[in-house]
């Protein structure tokens, strides 16, 4: 124990953007005023405070709210990490254990202390549940080594990803627990240490927290400027139209607007020209990817054909889409992760090249020459340029039409079934259908729920399916077991595309064991590159922003890159109100 | 109050576009009876039931005429009105007293509504009304009859529960439209002596509607003859009879159900016979209730031969009819039934559907067995398709119009549905159906009970000579002894489910045995002197 | 008859585990099982509860990514798979499956949902208030609407009545539901127009603190607009029925001889040929009852921010939440088992002529 | 064809019943015109000439290539390439009142989709960018006749099921409810989900999946209404006749019976078009891009800011269902042996 150093945080890949003395969080206002209330709207029923059960019936608990982990996200940061209920995090040399020390001052909301025992109990206890033992697969043991000492043994060298989910985490009072079932159904708000209480609840329809004067931690750093709200609602609304009426009726004063019709059509009004109501967009943060993609299976002889795939990504129009559909307001994504600084824009860097440069043959040669494109559509002659451009490809790669239908020489038609659980696919996919009839190829929607999806998913039995295709920064888990060829072929595989590629894996391996941003950044690059290059997936629009709407009373922090303080940051905002409430009358 | 109760003038009633009654006069004063005869078809009852104001007017229509009740105009009057009169001032026994009833109400309720309606009478003091009411009707065991549904009444006793409840306020003028057609003459004796009384106690009108020249004469001040529509005559009842100035008035009094039964070899093979037959009925079904059971027919042995009619007769619920179900099995029943050779009481419903063309049986309540929404050619083309199914449509209608013509049936009216016709009318249908199979036997239930006279020996005849030609075998239940003695070789007297005399039928006539034949054929015999 | 109804009490049991058998070997031949939907849940798939499918596109507020994003990581090793279908029982042969179901029932078990440890019952019991009140309310507002009015048609038919309600009840019929309760919530209790009635919820938030008087006026005030949305489309057929069945017989001799005892309009039909007519209505009752009990009202649940019944057996089916599924089933075939059963006594009580024996003649 | 006196007179009263006359007028009327939907609302020309040879694609399929442009499958006759390859063989079209099939997606709409009403869509688009006039033409067309075979086989087996339990009664009707329970257990949202696994939804299969369950709409009113009838003088008078179970059934109490099943029929089909609708909703309905009515109402719902999907696919269901009632109430009128003029 001795030995160990003990720091305020953990970064990967770079160093803590914050010093161990540091007052305040940059993106949070150290001087936001506290007071009001903050009422939202919560899309589901719940009826639990059961801290540990599975299903998605807990009560929602703002950003900790109630449960407190050891650590929490920076957020204008790319992996860092800030003690929490720690105020030490040590790493042996081995990286094979991580020992946290609890802050001494830190207490349960009945006044006992949180110790490493509380700690140890709570990841047994999850370690005892199937679903989250399998998180925390990589755990080897957890032990107290005193009150304030608890130690994580891991079973691989600590990564990011490890942290990243310990972080997840809120820590239980073992002497509340004990005696009782952490997992099973309880309408009795459990004992927490965080900033507020449940004041009033009402399963399945409203739960509303009391910001606690008595909380430990108004002095932590980290907390400067957060949780300003004196009461925070959130009520159930199941229906997302009625929501909306909801906000509107001033009943709910902060709403998610994720559907761009009606972010553009539903709040247009007196209020919203006089500026009552104001849109906000903030980041998702870490989470990255591609808000919806067509991604094809590999797998399949047909679609196993590099030019295959781009064909069929001549024929998907996503300017007329983004037009039509999203009112011009979505980003094409051309990247897995675009909009990071881990996205292969432009020619590959020299660190790049050098990472392919063992595969240059196997490799499309444009990769190394141009930066990567999507084929451009949106009016008629491009999409005809681009449909020509797709024929000849399929035509290239013996697919030929006849009697109005694309075959092979084998006379297999070529069809191409896309699976879904989301009746909304529908309406993005048909467009794209009908450019494939122009080429002959006769294309479907499968909707099915989603255990079945599920199920034919784990047994990779589709053609092409719709969903997001997202990541957490940085991917390096994730694109193992998403395109690492030893993951192809098993049944539930993650690798959904089938990827089997061995610039693929090297670059994956590269970017695991990147030690230094720079390194993570050409190897992600790289794998970007190969994988875009190779049309595995036909991406449509990125995560963009998400849009929240909400009525004009309430101030906000600086926005941070990577997780903003949302709406733990922001604050009720007096002379706004009073302005809103003048205006309303 | 006037003296003239009921004033009929130029009175037309119209079906859709054809007019059925024309311009028919007649009155009643208080006290008064007046009887209507005539021809079955005649309009009789559409007369009668104008005066109520309950003709299916979304079709029928007055072309003229006025209908005064103590001196006021009836027709178009207000429904509220209207309700201040019927069932108070004036109330009517209908001619089909078997469907007439509520199905879901038990009688107790449906004259006590009259009671509670008109004169606010409460319950215990309706129900002991009613109560006296079927006493004076003469229904037997009154009391346990108070919770009984029509279903579960015989014919006589659904008769004469119409008749309380038309009597139940006293009316001042009573529109009887057959009222004793499937009463026994002992019953229907005692049913017109109440009459009689009622009208002597309170002055009641009384307009009867009758093919019983016996029951007019005995009891009515004038009569009003109708046929074909037109009231032809009318006039006090002893000049009509003694001086019929119409044509068919005379063939009317002339007529009458007469001759032998045909000669019949008493020793010819039986075509059915039934062994011990006995019918139990479940009293009482409710649903914890405990059943108990009411034997309707008791250990009843008969045998029908080829060619020959055995006539049953006997008091109004003494279980005729049940019998006659249970022989062409159309109710359980214990006890041995053998047609020809073959037992029936056994066989499977299957194997005993073709044997079915041998026997057949027309119903007590004609309007009842004809299914409502067929045409009257579709009924009793019915049999045809079923046991001739080789037949073409045009051979089919060919025979129907033959059979309608024999029964004494417009043919033209084959096309219309049953509630179109005249009681008379729906039940010539009902033997329609029955014969026009030409089976070995029938089993008749009243078959002429709403027959006017000549029609009525017009059937008897068509009976007859299809037994000769046919060597048909007859089961005859009839309340009209007349009838029975011009049809039945063998006769059967039944009280209370048992068989109390047997024989020949001209024996019996001539010299009952039991108290209880005695008595019928004395009642009988009694109309028949006043006539 | 006494006899009957027991015969048919004891018939509930076959057909119970008729139902229960008929189910589980159906369940087997789903594609797709809690496993998979844990597994869904686990890697994050199943974001959005099953309602999202129908309520249309709302995004909660998520302001914690959750840790399910990195176990998506791993990739599923058969280990957890294995672990997972140990959880739900699904490791054991199915006739033993099968024996232990049936024998928990027996004892009136209905065990514990997959994901949300709960008794089953519990469930239920939280929901039924919500799906009585919609049920018995819309069902009593239609019954007590419909017959009546159909009973006016029948008599003023071809009327100018008749073919105005006629419209009414018919565009009511073709509304969609759902539309309509979206509409009347943004005309009634949005923001935009009106704003008279509550966006959602059975009662107020404070409900506990309001008087006896003030408990039912809050009540009724919340219910207004669902039941209103619910029974919309309800009163076509039972009006057109009732009307038809009173055309049918109000032609009938015995409507006659009601007459010509000088009873009124009101007393001859609603005295006599009611109870003739209400037969067919009476046979469509119990399916009606069960029916608004347990579906026919999810859209209206989720519109209206209402935890019943309909949500509670639509996402169970959509989480493959067996026992849940079974559960509910059960209670419900029971009670519409019995509802039969007591439809059936009611018709002899209607008509006497009714029984249930086979008919040898 | 002679009609049998009675036939006629029901004929002559339907006839009288102005109101379900018209109806019936105005349905086949419908009916007809949307079986020839494809000459009404088409992306293709119905008539056209190209190098003096006359082509008729409405009936044939012709490729991009026959008019000497790239693309060997059919021609996309709306996009300005094929009119241009056109125009330059000297050629001429002859376009339907609306030139869009239900899955035509206008390309070229003025903004987002869907687009309000305008000349060039009557009833605007949908939120794929279809126009919706002709999708309810053509919607119209599928709806009418799944309806119209769903509700007549699932009003035969329902009808035939709870006929013979209220006719036989006994034993017959014991097992036959129990049956019919067992079968009404059975959780139908889920069944569907199992059979659109196992095959691709598509109107026949989805007919005869809600075949499965639709037919226990009528058993319960219908048994009912036999229960009673069976008991009648006029069915032991038919039995006395040595009719068969079948015929006594079918000819005499069914016609008895029938007020239920006749109410019923109108509601059944226009039921069964609202039930597509939910499943479309659940989405395990008609894959996408079938012209589905119930698709249009749930995009009602998903864009509200759009009303006219959901008024166009209400007023539709609403007249078809109206007209379908005054057909059903002229046919009962027709056939009530007591309201029926000579
Ligand atoms: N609803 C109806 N529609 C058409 N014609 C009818 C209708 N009711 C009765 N008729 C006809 O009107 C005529 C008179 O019938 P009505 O019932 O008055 O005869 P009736 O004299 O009472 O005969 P019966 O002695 O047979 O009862 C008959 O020819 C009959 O066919
Ligand atoms: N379904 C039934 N349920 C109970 N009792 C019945 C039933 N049918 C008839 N009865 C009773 O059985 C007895 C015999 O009835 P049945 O109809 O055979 O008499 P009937 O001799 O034909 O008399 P009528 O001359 O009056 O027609 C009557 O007392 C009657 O009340
Ligand atoms: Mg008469
Ligand atoms: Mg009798």
């Amino acid at each position: 124990l001795d030995s160990l150093e003990f720091k305020h945080g953990i970064a990967f890949f770079d160093d803590l953007k914050y010093p161990a003395d540091f007052t305040h969080l940059e993106y949070l206002n150290p001087d936001a005023p506290k007071g009001g209330r903050l009422v939202l709207s919560w899309g589901f029923s719940f009826d639990t405070f059961a801290p540990l059960q599975g299903g998605e019936t807990g009560a929602p608990s703002g950003y900790h709210f109630l449960d407190e982990p050891l650590i929490v996200r920076g957020g204008d940061e790319f992996a860092a990490f800030y003690g929490r209920l720690a105020d030490g995090i040590a790493v042996t040399d081995d990286k094979m254990a991580i020992v946290f020390r609890i802050h001494p001052e830190a207490k349960w909301a009945d006044g006992a202390p949180v110790t490493a025992q509380d700690v140890v109990y709570t990841f047994d206890a999850n370690m005892s549940i199937v679903g989250a033992s399998y998180f925390f697969s990589f755990i080897e043991s957890v032990d107290a080594l005193d009150e304030r000492h608890v130690v994580f043994t891991l079973n691989t060298p600590l990564t990011y990803d490890h942290i990243a989910l310990i972080q997840y985490q809120g820590i239980l009072p073992e002497h509340y627990w004990r005696g009782r079932d952490p997992e099973a159904h309880t309408l009795e708000p459990p004992v927490y240490s965080g900033p507020y209480r449940v004041k009033d609840v009402k399963m399945g329809r409203y739960i509303e927290f009391e910001r606690r004067e008595d909380y430990w931690g108004w002095n932590l750093p980290l907390n400067k400027g957060r949780y300003n709200f004196d009461t925070v609602r959130y009520e159930v609304y199941l229906d997302g139209t009625v929501a909306r009426q909801a906000f509107l009726n001033g009943l709910v004063d902060m709403l998610d607007v994720d559907d761009i019709r009606h972010w553009v059509n539903a709040f247009e009004g007196t209020e919203m020209e006089q500026g009552l109501i104001g849109k906000a967009r903030r980041n998702y943060g870490i989470w990255v990817g591609m808000g919806k993609a067509f991604v094809m299976n590999s797998r399949l002889p047909k679609l196993a054909d590099r030019r295959v795939r781009k064909a069929l990504t001549l024929a998907l129009d996503f300017e007329w889409i983004n037009e039509k559909f999203y009112y011009g307001d979505r980003i094409r994504a051309k990247s897995f992760w675009p909009g990071t600084i881990l996205e292969g824009t432009g020619l590959p860097s020299e660190a790049e090249v050098k990472l392919l440069s063992g595969f240059r043959d196997s490799l499309p040669a444009e990769l190394f020459t141009q930066p990567f494109n999507l084929p451009l559509a949106g009016t008629d002659a491009n999409v005809r340029r681009n449909l020509i451009e797709a024929r000849r490809l399929l035509a290239e790669s013996g697919w030929h039409i006849k009697n109005g239908r694309l075959q092979n020489a084998a006379g297999e038609h070529f069809t191409l079934e896309l699976l879904s659980f989301d009746s909304e696919n529908a309406r993005i996919l048909l467009p794209w259908f009908k450019s494939m009839e122009r080429l002959g190829i006769e294309a479907n929607i499968r909707l099915v729920d989603i255990s079945q999806y599920t199920n034919r998913m784990r047994k990779h039995d589709y053609d092409a399916f719709v969903q997001s295709y997202d990541f957490v920064i940085p991917p390096t888990l994730e694109a193992r077991s998403n395109f690492h060829s030893s993951a192809v072929m098993g049944e539930g595989s993650r690798n959904y595309t089938g990827v089997s590629n061995s610039a693929v894996d090297y670059v994956i391996e590269a970017a695991e064991a990147a030690a230094t941003l720079d390194e993570l950044v050409a190897a992600s690059r790289a794998l970007d590159r190969v994988l875009m290059w190779n049309y595995h997936l036909i991406p449509l629009y990125a995560y963009d922003p998400r849009r929240t709407i909400h009525w004009e009373k309430f101030g906000r922090p600086p926005h941070p890159k990577y997780r903003p303080a949302f709406p733990d940051g922001w604050w009720f905002d007096e002379s706004k109100a009073a302005r809103l409430d003048a205006a309303l009358q | 109050m006037s003296k003239r109760i009921l004033e009929v003038n130029d009175l037309s009633v119209a079906f859709r576009d054809t007019e059925v009654v024309h311009k028919v006069n007649f009155h009643i004063d208080r006290g008064e009876t007046v009887a209507i005869v005539g021809e079955s078809g005649s309009g009789k009852s559409a007369t009668a039931l104008s005066v109520m104001q309950l003709l299916p007017y979304q079709y029928a229509s007055h072309p003229s005429g006025s209908v005064l009740i103590d001196g006021n105009e009836t027709i178009g009057l207000a429904e509220e009105e209207l309700l201040q009169i019927r069932g108070n001032r004036i109330s009517m026994v209908f001619q089909e007293p078997m469907t007439s009833l509520n199905p879901l109400h038990h009688i107790q309720k449906q004259i006590g509504e009259v009671l509670y309606v008109h004169r606010g009478m409460g319950r215990s003091r309706a129900r002991q009304r009613t109560l006296e009411l079927l006493e004076l009707v003469g229904l037997q065991r009154a009391e346990e009859r108070l919770r009984a549904y029509p279903h579960e009444l015989s014919g006589g006793q659904r008769q004469r529960v119409m008749i309380a409840m038309a009597l139940a306020n006293e009316p001042d003028l009573l529109i009887a439209d057959e009222p004793t057609t499937a009463l026994d003459v002992t019953v229907q004796a005692q049913i017109l002596k109440l009459l009689d009384g009622l009208k002597e106690r309170l002055n009641m009108a009384l307009l009867l509607i009758t093919h019983d020249l016996g029951v007019v004469r005995k009891m009515s001040d004038r009569i009003c003859v109708m046929t074909d529509g037109h009231m032809v005559e009318q006039g006090p009842t002893e000049a009509i009879f003694a001086n019929p100035q119409d044509e068919y008035t005379r063939h009317l009094i002339a007529a009458e159900p007469s001759g032998e039964p045909v000669a019949a070899n008493p020793d010819s093979p039986v075509v059915m016979q039934a062994e011990e037959l006995s019918v139990d009925f479940n009293l009482g079904k409710g649903i914890f209730a405990r059943t108990r059971t009411l034997r309707a027919v008791n250990q009843v042995s008969l045998k029908i031969r080829e060619g020959q009619t055995l006539g049953i007769v006997g008091e109004s619920g003494s279980g005729k009819t049940t019998l006659a179900r249970a022989l062409v099995r159309l109710t359980g029943f214990t006890g041995t039934v053998i047609l020809g050779e073959t037992p029936i009481h056994d066989l499977k419903t299957s194997e005993l559907r073709s044997l079915r063309n041998q026997f057949q049986i027309v119903f007590q309540d004609p309007y009842g067995s004809l299914p409502p929404r067929l045409s009257a050619h579709q009924i009793i083309e019915a049999g045809l398709n079923i046991h001739q199914p080789g037949l073409s449509p045009a051979e089919r209608r060919e025979l129907v119009t033959e059979v309608l013509i024999e029964v004494g049936l417009d043919p033209q009216l084959q096309d219309r549905y049953p509630h179109e016709f005249s009681g008379g009318q729906r039940q010539r249908i009902a033997v329609a159906r029955a014969i026009i199979l030409r089976p070995k036997i029938i089993v008749l239930d009243e078959p002429t009970s709403a027959l006017d006279v000549s029609v009525q020996a017009q059937m008897v005849d068509l009976l007859r000579d299809l037994q000769r030609k046919h060597n048909l075998a007859y089961l005859f239940i009839s309340h009209d002894l007349k009838v029975v003695r011009a049809l039945a070789h063998e006769l059967i007297v039944m009280k209370d489910g048992v068989i109390i005399e047997q024989g020949p039928s001209e024996e019996l006539f001539t010299s009952p045995a039991t108290d209880y034949t005695k008595a019928l054929m004395a009642a009988a015999f009694d109309l028949e002197t006043v006539g | 008859m006494a006899r009957y109804i027991v015969r048919r009490l004891l018939l509930l049991f076959p057909t119970l585990i008729g139902i229960i058998t008929l189910n589980f070997l159906i369940i087997q031949l789903a594609p797709g099982g809690p496993v998979d939907q844990m597994i869904a849940r686990l890697t994050g798939e199943a974001g959005g509860g099953a309602a999202s499918r129908v309520a249309g596109a709302q995004s909660s507020p998520q302001f914690t990514e959750t840790g399910t994003q990195y176990a998506a990581a791993a990739g599923l090793d058969p280990e957890l798979i294995q672990a997972i279908e140990k959880k739900f029982g699904f490791d054991k042969p199915l006739h033993e499956r099968y024996l232990k179901m049936i024998k928990e029932y027996l004892v009136l078990d209905l065990g514990e949902s997959y994901y949300q440890n709960r008794p089953v019952i519990d469930l239920i019991k939280e929901r039924l208030p919500v799906s009585l009140s919609l049920g018995l309310w819309s069902m009593l507002l239609v019954y007590s609407i419909s017959i009546p009015m159909g009973i006016t048609k029948t008599v003023r038919d071809g009327s100018r009545f008749d073919a105005w309600t006629s419209a009414f009840i018919f565009v009511g019929y073709a509304v969609p539901g759902f539309l309509f309760a979206v509409l009347l919530i943004v005309l009634f209790a949005g923001g935009s127009y009106l704003d008279l009635f509550p966006l959602k919820g059975l009662t107020s938030n404070n409900f506990d603190d309001l008087s006896a008087f003030g408990k039912v006026v809050d009540y009724f005030w919340h219910l207004a607009l669902p039941v209103i949305a619910l029974t919309i489309g309800g009163f076509a057929t039972l009006t057109m029925l009732t009307k038809n069945s009173f055309l049918d017989e109000i032609s009938k001799q015995y409507v006659l001889t009601a007459k010509a005892k000088g009873l009124n309009q009101k007393r001859v039909l609603y005295g006599h040929v009611f109870r003739n007519a209400m037969l067919i209505v009476i046979a469509g009752f119990p399916a009606a009852l069960v029916g608004v009990l347990f579906t026919g009202v999810l859209l209206i649940e989720v519109i209206f921010s209402l935890d019943g019944l309909g949500l509670l057996g639509f996402e169970s089916v959509m989480r493959r939440d067996y026992p849940v599924m079974f559960g509910s089933l059960f209670i419900f075939t029971f009670i519409g088992l019995i509802m039969t059963l007591v439809g059936d006594l009611v018709y002899t009580l209607v008509d006497p002529r009714i029984d249930f024996e086979t008919r040898d003649i | 064809m002679t009609l049998s006196p009675l036939t006629r007179r029901r004929w002559e009263n339907f006839k009288t019943k102005k109101r379900g006359y018209f109806s019936l007028w105005i349905i086949s009327t419908l009916m007809v015109l949307s079986l020839f939907a494809e000459f009404l609302a088409n992306d293709k020309p119905i008539i056209m000439a190209y190098k003096g040879e006359i082509y008729l694609p409405v009936l044939r399929t012709y490729s991009e290539s026959t008019f000497g442009g790239v693309f060997e499958t059919e021609a996309a006759y709306r996009s300005e390439s094929v009119q241009q390859l056109i125009e330059d063989g000297d050629g001429w079209m002859l376009w339907p009142p609306i030139r869009y099939s239900f899955d035509t997606i206008d390309w070229n709409t003025e903004g987002a989709v869907p687009e309000a009403p305008s000349a060039r869509h009557w009833l605007g688009t949908d939120d794929v960018g279809r126009d919706v006039t002709a999708r309810i033409i053509y919607g119209f067309r599928l709806s009418v006749i799944f309806g119209l075979t769903l509700t007549f086989l699932s009003a035969l087996i329902g009808i035939t099921v709870g006929a013979t339990q209220g006719y036989f009664g006994g034993l017959v009707d014991l097992i036959g409810q129990r049956v019919v329970e067992i079968w009404a257990g059975l959780p139908v949202l889920f069944l569907i989900i199992i059979l659109t696994s196992l095959f691709e939804p598509n109107p026949i299969a989805l007919l005869l999946v809600l075949l499965l369950f639709n037919w226990m709409a009528l058993v319960a009113v219908v048994r009912a209404e036999f229960l009673r009838t069976r008991n009648f003088d006029y069915v032991n008078a038919a039995k006395a006749l040595g009719e068969k179970d079948f015929v006594i059934m079918w000819k005499y109490i069914l016609p008895n019976a029938m007020v239920a099943t006749l109410t019923f029929l109108p509601f059944l089909v226009s039921g069964s078009i609202t039930t597509l609708t939910s499943l479309d909703f659940l989405g395990f309905g008609l894959p996408a891009g079938h012209p589905s009515l119930g698709e249009l109402l749930a995009q009602g719902k998903a864009n509200m800011q759009a009303p006219w999907l959901g008024l166009a696919g209400f007023f539709t269901l609403a007249t078809m269902l109206t007209l379908l009632v005054f057909v059903g109430e002229g046919v009962r009128d027709a056939f009530d042996p007591r309201r029926s003029a000579t």
